[in-house]
């Protein structure tokens, strides 16, 4: 039992997302469901966090190290923030209790598949944090188009995953195991180190990392803004752990990893950029920014644990702020003009929207250059300078897409300002979305210290 | 004897306080400014009686340290030795004369202030470069005077002659000043400071000797507008007529020889300097000199002459003796600045600077004939008035360094110059007169014409007492020197005579021109030296500058815009790794066409197949390169 | 000869790649999802096999393809519950015609 | 150091930022006075700094606080004689920018809160002594300069704000990577501490293209430099102004504090070809301004021929260049900033910027026309004004130093060229008589007068006196020259 105890951060969400699925039934009150999970969601990530003990736990089927705490407590807190903002603006159908348990049956699936160091329970919570994705994108009643890209991200991640399974299955057959601590000898032979090739696929598939990432546009587009704000954001956080984790344990001679992981990651950072400059919605652009950043991850995973700690860093760095311009998109509506003149109307989103935007640039004082710093360094001091060269260059060329969106935010002009309705636990969430950007650039040394992550 | 600095201040203050003012203000402290150049005047005077009695050395120096730089310190200063209290009395007299002239001349100019003002900075700047104990110190002078002529030969800025002239002024002395800013370098490289005492007594190789005097050799022609910089002086007569005579007769143009003067221990370490400032000298004398035979406008005329006499100071420097170009310098100042202020009396009464419509004007003018004729002497060089001396002293020195070529060509300029001062008094003088009200020029005009012409007339009688004064020995002219070029001089008068001055000939103003036809036309055309700098100087460099700047429009902005725009067009292409090879991998250079722009989204076909053919593409490459690399 | 490790994998492997091959080329919804059973259950003959012949005497392997299994039922459950509304709303379960969201 | 002074000298303005816009355009005029009073105040901070500030005492005020230990990252805060000089141009400038724009209607809350916001970034960048800090200021400045351009600029403000900012963004990116480079040999963030590492060349030769490209687009050095331009004859007159007063200094800044301490034989390698670009900087700019119709393109492209003499100057690497380039960093900031004040004030009487069609400024407006043409010949390098100071300490320094005379010799020619379009300027605008536009138009009001006052002031001063700047520069100087080993 006392083991138990130390996932109750997971079982508070999974209690809440129960608990969700009922609530407006009892209440009547139409989004109670979001009122009562987002603090829920809140008192989970402070246990999280408030929890000292390291180590395996369930016979080291998990383990709590610094960077899954870490991941844990990003994931129920961004989770907490989309629930506060769901609580205010709802999601747009009358279905929005099923989306709220839906996320948090998602984010439970994260936050232990952050904390897996065993094959089978990997496997489990990778398929928990992602099957309710699915339904994430395409439950609104009636809407064809998200069905389209529900169906389209249901059968290519299944694909992926199958083979992902396949590799897992070898690295079990080889290594005789299937804790972590013993994959060890698997990079040895070729057919291990197809094993180890097949895996990544899955998990270059669970970020959206090229040229796995074609379910994305598609499953983005078609699906309502706020379900895009969750899915592009929470599971890849707990994919990074896992692509982390296990690049760790497979580490052998990590000749095959490291080259998969730098072509993935060239390959996402070229098409993540390049695809996204022609996009008018903002979805779409979200989606191949996703990929892009994505790219980032993958070179900052290629170069070792100081990398991967950068890499789970950069990760929330990203989710942060994407999250916050999805759930701008979902309220002003996603096409680029649909923003224009928001300046005028909501001069304080507006102005927070430049330090999201900023953020994912790499700008400082933003969380966002303080990832990429981070990132680059592990991954200079690994040699790995003219990706990095790459990589700087690319995120220079993101910043002519990001301010395509600031152009029209702020020098668009708009005939029918209609002004959105004020709801307070929205505005909180932005507030709080817009602060970590922030802070946790400027006074990341507290965070890093308080969880104990080293560079 | 701080109140030394006071000579340079007192203008300079004048200046301060009549720029800020409005025009009608200004107007109004004209006084204030002449006040100020008589009080430097009467400084100027009590400063040379303070040095007077015996050539010793500095009587009085201050200097403050401007920068400190690394272990160096940059100072600028002012001292009094004989050489500049000499300057000092030239100056001020000459710049007091004219200051109380243009009283008369200008009064009808509502700009008046703004004249009296720039010319006050103008005075400030020449003393301060006359009492300068440095280089750097005389180099910041020397650019605020070409400020001051700017604005002066400028001072009619809505006329479109002045303002052309004025920047053509300025731009060819920057020529100049750019020899003179590199010397400063070498010099500052070489010695590590820039006052005199150090730099002078700085044993100086050859070598750096050398390209230090040719590059201030090089400043001093801009500034004294010595062949080939010469061409701004004739243009600069657009100015008002008194600003010329201090400016472009006495004063700045002898700038350049002053300098040359000051750093003359380089030139002698130097050697070939010497030459070249000789045959500079030799070359400008001659052929200015030939330029004012055949000008038409008074002002130009004498602006030739200027031009040719500075060539004078040239070769005496470069014969050796700077004592004798500074003595040549000081009578020079004085006749022409009074030569100009005749003319500028002339052409008030004749309402016009064409000399082929004057005549007569001796009986009308009496006062400023006498005055006129008293500096067309000396220019000549006839006996007993200042011109003489000092010409002679040059011809002197050519001889006694045995420099007979150049003593020839010095003679040839001499004649040259005597006939066209000929030619000028005859045609302006005593030809018959073509105009009734003449009248003579005002009082406040006439004073200072005759102090001048008094000055001219006597200073000539000093020369040996300047020479012992300057330490460097001025002898009485020997009589066969004396003779030949008083032979010389009359020569040129008879012939001017002859061909303008004699009653029976009409006034045949095409006199030259039937007899030399085709050298007429050479010097008419100033030996096309505007021609070839107008264009291919300025016009060269408009045109390459306005080829740079299309250049730099499209082509740099368009390099980088086109790296931007092709990125564009490629991102839009979408450079993609696409499986089915029959669509054939986007090629992935910089020129992709926008038609295959949007790659990427076409690659989004939107049908799930092809994504999964895509991704099971993907996956067998990794296959293959396992096994590949496997194996 | 008795039956050993290799020829369970290579059949494995047979199996995965026919039910890739179905997936790749069938134009029904359905009859993709069935190929992408088929090869969900070539892994688990895969594990099985390793389960017999590499760690006999613990079971993980055997674990892992009942986990497998439960897993892959819940998302075929799921699968269909899309087709199903897709089909509703489009009278067909091609794929073909769903190809809307592109670009 | 009890008193955090530097801290509050740069972070004041971000209060006051704060506090004008959250005022709003509602109360606009309070929010003008809010501003005008903070950067007045800061103003007087730099001030009182200086005053007790010891000339031979290196870096001082210095506070120094651990920021992300993990990582190596220190706040570290120190103003020696050279920043000192920067910093106090930019707390200037930043009072006459919000002095001048008094009158802007469009938006004055936002504008006054970017004006603030610009001076934090600008202020920063010259007292911070780590490397992550000096980057979040570098980087800092470019969002309110987007805003100040693309926000109240001229037709084509957007893609000159974006040029803008992508340009100095892809150089800066590559900073970063040099950096980062220069973390990983030394361990540390922190630039006192890395000058004189004495890291071996070939290393030292490729951080050094890095922060080249960083440091040259910024300066700009020719070919880098086709956003200045663009940038100048789109911005606000008060934007053009810090963008060529400071923002251009940053670039040569950089090369001052960064790239010669800590990498002194790349920069011995690289010398000749810095002065290569300088030399060619200086006569294209020249030229191409003396090509120009517009104003404020000539104005733009005589910055980067007088921030070739900067780059002249660095490259010779001698006591009198460096003292000379932070001469001309300092004076061209003065007097382009009055060029460019002038050129906005006719603007909004005439509102042309076109050359042919102002005319006679003397004639018509005595006080503009007598400044515009003061600043003009302050800008040719007129001795006695300021802009002579840093160009001749220049020339000299590098003809002293190894540079080839070829290259010295072409940027004498540059101070004539120089004097070419500068006189060409205002041959055709002050003088002659008045064009349509000119005539009938206003003086300077009193406030325009004073805000041109302080800078003829400062002309006057340090172009008589230098040591009253080179009194801070020289030791300053001295100690990079003795940090490259008197290389």
């Amino acid at each position: 039992m006392s083991e138990l105890l130390l996932l109750t951060p997971e079982l508070l969400v999974l209690f809440g997302a129960l608990l969700a699925l009922f609530a407006d039934k009892i209440t009547g009150h139409p989004r109670a469901a979001a009122h009562i999970a987002a603090p829920l969601s809140v008192v989970a990530a402070l246990v999280a966090a408030l929890i000292g003990t390291r180590g395996g736990i369930f016979a080291g089927m998990l383990a709590l190290d610094n960077v899954s705490v870490f991941a844990r407590v990003a994931i129920a807190l961004l989770l907490a923030f989309w629930l506060h903002w769901v609580s205010g603006r709802g999601t747009g159908g009358e279905r929005s209790a099923e989306a709220v348990a839906l996320a948090m049956l998602s984010a439970v699936g994260g936050m232990l598949m952050a904390s897996a160091r065993d094959l089978i329970v990997l496997f489990i919570s990778l398929e928990l944090s992602t099957m309710p994705a699915y339904v994430l994108m395409g439950y609104r009643r009636g809407d064809a188009r998200g069905l389209e890209g529900a169906l389209k991200y249901f059968l290519l991640s299944m694909l992926t995953s199958l083979i992902m399974l396949y590799g897992l299955s070898f690295a079990y057959g080889i290594s005789g195991s299937t804790a972590y601590a013993d994959l060890g000898a698997v990079d040895a032979g070729t057919l291990g180190q197809l094993a180890i090739a097949f895996v990544l696929v899955g998990l270059f598939a669970k970020l959206s990392a090229a040229p796995f990432h074609y379910w994305t546009p598609d499953a983005y587009a078609g699906a309502p803004a706020s379900s895009v704000a969750y899915v592009s954001t929470v599971p890849k956080i707990a994919g990074v752990v896992a692509l982390v984790q296990l690049v760790a344990a497979f580490a052998g001679n990590g000749g095959t990893i490291t080259v998969v992981l730098l072509v993935g990651s060239l390959l996402s950072m070229l098409v993540g950029n390049l695809a996204a400059y022609p996009q008018t919605d903002l979805r779409r652009l979200m989606a191949y920014s996703g990929v892009a950043h994505s790219g980032y991850i993958l070179l900052a995973a290629a170069a070792g644990s100081a990398g991967g700690t950068a890499a789970v860093f950069y990760a929330v760095a990203y989710a942060v702020p994407s999250m916050a311009i999805m759930l701008l998109g979902s309220e002003e509506g996603t096409a680029l003009d649909d923003l224009a003149g928001l300046a005028a109307r909501r001069p304080a989103i507006a102005w927070a929207s430049v330090v999201w935007l900023l953020s994912l640039i790499g700008i400082p004082p933003m969380v966002g250059f303080f990832g990429k710093l981070t990132m680059f360094t592990a991954a200079l001091d690994h040699g790995l300078v003219w990706i990095v060269a790459v990589a700087v260059t690319m995120s220079v060329v993101s910043a002519g897409y990001y301010f395509k969106v600031l152009r029209s935010v702020f020098f668009g002009e708009r005939l029918d300002a209609r002004r959105a309705t004020r709801s307070t636990p929205a505005v909180i969430a932005y507030a709080a979305l817009t602060v970590v950007t922030l802070a946790l650039g400027v006074l990341a040394s507290p965070v890093l210290e308080f969880f104990g992550l080293r560079f | 004897m701080d109140w030394v600095t006071l000579i340079p201040l007192l203008p300079a203050l004048a200046f301060v306080v009549l720029a800020p003012l409005s025009r009608a203000a200004r107007a109004k402290l004209v006084p204030l400014a002449v006040a100020a150049v008589l009080g430097s005047l009467g400084l100027s005077i009590a400063a040379f009686l303070a040095v007077w009695p015996g050539g010793h050395g500095e009587v009085w120096q201050a200097s403050v340290t401007i920068a400190h730089i690394g272990d160096r310190a940059i100072t600028l200063g002012l001292a009094l030795e004989p050489m500049s209290a000499i300057m000092l009395t030239v100056v001020t007299v000459v710049g007091a004369c004219v200051q109380v002239y243009s009283l008369g001349y200008m009064h009808r100019e509502d700009r008046i202030g703004w004249y009296y003002a720039v010319l006050s900075l103008f005075t400030a700047a020449m003393l301060a470069l006359v009492l300068s104990d440095n280089f750097l110190g005389l180099f910041m002078a020397w650019e605020v005077m070409g400020l001051c002529s700017y604005l002066l030969i400028g001072f009619w800025h809505e006329q479109e002659a002045p303002r052309l002239a004025s920047i053509k002024a300025f731009l060819t002395t920057k020529v100049g000043d750019l020899g003179f800013m590199l010397a400063l370098a070498v010099v500052y490289a070489e010695a590590g400071a820039f006052d005199f005492a150090t730099v002078l007594h700085h044993d100086w190789t050859a070598g750096t000797a050398t390209l230090v005097a040719l590059l201030m050799l090089f400043a001093a022609m801009g500034k004294s507008a010595q062949f080939p910089l010469h061409v701004w002086l004739p243009d600069a007569m657009a100015g008002p007529t008194p600003a010329s005579a201090l400016i472009h007769a006495a004063t700045m143009v002898a700038a350049g020889v002053f300098l040359v003067v000051r750093a003359f221990p380089i030139f002698e370490a130097s050697g070939i300097a010497l030459t070249i400032t000789l045959w500079v000298g030799l070359i400008t004398a001659l052929l200015a000199g030939l330029l004012a035979m055949v000008q038409h406008d008074i002002k130009k005329v004498l602006a030739y002459s200027t031009i040719s006499q500075l060539g004078f100071m040239f070769i005496a420097l470069g014969a050796g003796s700077s004592t004798a170009a500074l003595y040549h310098l000081v009578t020079h100042a004085y006749f022409k600045s009074l030569l100009f202020l005749g003319a500028g009396v002339i052409i008030h009464a004749a309402h016009t600077q064409d000399m082929r419509q004057m005549g007569g004007l001796a009986k009308k003018l009496p006062v400023t004939s006498l005055a006129f004729a008293s500096g067309s002497l000396a220019l000549a060089g006839i006996v007993p008035f200042s011109g003489f001396w000092s010409k002679d002293e040059i011809l002197a020195v050519l001889l006694h360094e045995h420099q007979y070529v150049a003593f020839a060509i010095a003679l040839l300029a001499a004649f040259v110059t005597a006939f066209y001062v000929a030619r000028l008094w005859f045609r302006v003088f005593t030809a018959p007169t073509q105009q009734e009200d003449l009248h003579e020029g005002h009082r406040s005009m006439l004073v200072p014409m005759v102090v001048l012409a008094v000055i001219t007339a006597v200073i000539g009688f000093f020369g040996p007492t300047l020479g012992d004064f300057l330490g460097h020995e001025i002898p009485w002219p020997a009589l066969g020197t004396a003779a030949i070029s008083t032979v010389a001089a009359l020569g040129g008068i008879t012939l001017g005579w002859y061909v303008y001055g004699r009653r029976t000939s009409v006034v045949n103003t095409q006199a030259l021109k039937q007899r030399f036809p085709h050298a007429y036309g050479v010097l008419a055309n100033k030996y096309y030296f505007d021609l070839t700098y107008g264009y291919f100087v300025v016009g060269g460099y408009t045109t390459l500058a306005r080829a740079l700047a299309t250049f730099d429009a499209r082509v740099v902005d368009g390099v980088v815009n086109g790296v931007a725009a092709a990125w564009r067009s490629l991102s839009a292409a979408g450079w993609t790794f696409d499986g089915r090879i029959v669509d054939g991998a986007v090629n992935g250079a910089a020129s992709a066409v926008r038609a295959a722009g949007d790659k990427v989204r076409t690659l989004q076909t939107g049908s799930v197949r092809s994504y999964q053919t895509l991704i099971a593409g993907a996956v067998v490459l990794l296959v293959v390169w396992i096994l590949v690399k496997g194996a | 000869m008795t039956v050993g490790l290799p020829h369970v994998l290579t059949l494995a492997a047979l199996l995965f790649g026919i039910g890739l091959y179905g997936a790749l080329s069938r134009k029904n919804a359905v009859h993709v999802m069935m190929s992408l059973e088929l090869m969900a259950n070539a892994v688990n003959l895969n594990l099985v096999g390793f389960s017999r012949f590499v760690t006999p005497e613990a079971m993980t392997g055997q674990f892992f393809a009942v986990f497998s299994m439960v897993v892959s039922a819940a998302e075929i459950g799921l699968g269909l519950a899309l087709v199903i509304a897709i089909y509703r709303r489009k009278r067909s379960v091609e794929l073909d015609a769903v190809q809307e969201l592109k670009g | 150091m009890d008193f955090p002074l530097l801290t509050v000298i740069v972070f004041l303005p971000l209060l006051g930022a704060a506090v004008v816009a959250l005022l709003g355009n509602a109360r606009a005029v309070a929010g003008r006075v809010v501003a005008a009073t903070v950067a007045v105040v800061d103003l007087a901070l730099v001030a009182w700094l200086a005053s007790r500030f010891d000339v031979d005492g290196g870096m001082q005020f210095v506070e120094k606080l651990t920021w992300v230990p993990q990582v190596g990252i220190t706040y570290h805060l120190a103003i020696d004689g050279m920043s000192l000089a920067m910093v106090a141009l930019s707390a200037l400038l930043t009072v006459l920018a919000i002095v001048a724009s008094w009158k802007t209607e469009k938006n004055p809350a936002l504008w006054f809160s970017m004006l603030l916001l610009l001076e934090v970034g600008m202020n920063g960048v010259f007292v911070a002594m780590d490397f992550v800090l000096f980057y979040v200021f570098w980087e800092l400045v470019l969002v309110p300069m987007y805003f100040l351009i693309a926000t109240w600029g001229g037709p084509r403000r957007q893609y000159a704000a974006v040029k803008f900012f992508l340009y100095t963004l892809f150089g800066s990116v590559f900073m970063l990577v040099g950096i980062i480079a220069l973390y990983l040999q030394t361990g540390t963030f922190n630039i006192l501490e890395m000058a004189g590492a004495g890291l071996d060349p070939k290393f030292q030769w490729w951080v050094f293209a890095a922060f080249f490209l960083g440091f040259a687009v910024k300066v700009p050095v020719f070919p880098l430099h086709t956003w200045l331009p663009d940038a100048h004859v789109e911005a606000p007159t008060a934007a053009s102004v810090l963008l060529a007063g400071v923002l251009l200094k940053m670039g040569s800044y950089g090369f001052l504090r960064i790239s010669l301490p800590i990498l002194p034989d790349a920069a011995a390698e690289w010398s000749t070809f810095i002065a290569a670009l300088a030399a060619i900087s200086i006569v294209y700019g020249a030229a191409v301004a003396f090509a120009q119709t517009d104003m404020k393109k000539l104005v733009a492209y005589s910055s980067v021929s007088h921030m070739g003499f900067v780059m002249l100057g660095i490259a010779s690497m001698t006591p009198e260049g460096l003292n000379g380039a932070v001469a001309v960093m300092f004076s061209h900031g003065v007097v382009t900033g009055m060029l460019f004040f002038l050129v906005g004030m006719v603007y909004d009487r005439t509102h042309t910027r076109m050359i042919a069609e102002v005319s006679g400024l003397s004639s018509q407006v005595p006080v503009a026309g007598g400044l515009l043409a003061f600043a003009s010949f302050a800008s040719l390098g007129l001795p006695g004004l300021s802009g002579f100071v840093g160009e001749f300490l220049s020339l000299v320094g590098a003809w002293a130093s190894d540079i080839p005379v070829g290259w010295v010799v072409l940027s004498a020619i540059g101070v004539l060229l120089a004097a070419a379009y500068m006189l060409w300027l205002v041959q055709r605008v002050v003088l002659g008589s008045p064009s349509a536009a000119v005539s009938g138009i206003a003086d300077l009001s009193a406030r325009e007068v004073a805000v041109l006052l302080p800078l003829v002031a400062l002309t006057l001063i340090v172009g008589l006196y230098w040591d009253s700047l080179l009194r801070f520069t020289d030791p300053a100087v001295r100690s990079i020259l003795a940090m490259m080993g008197g290389a």
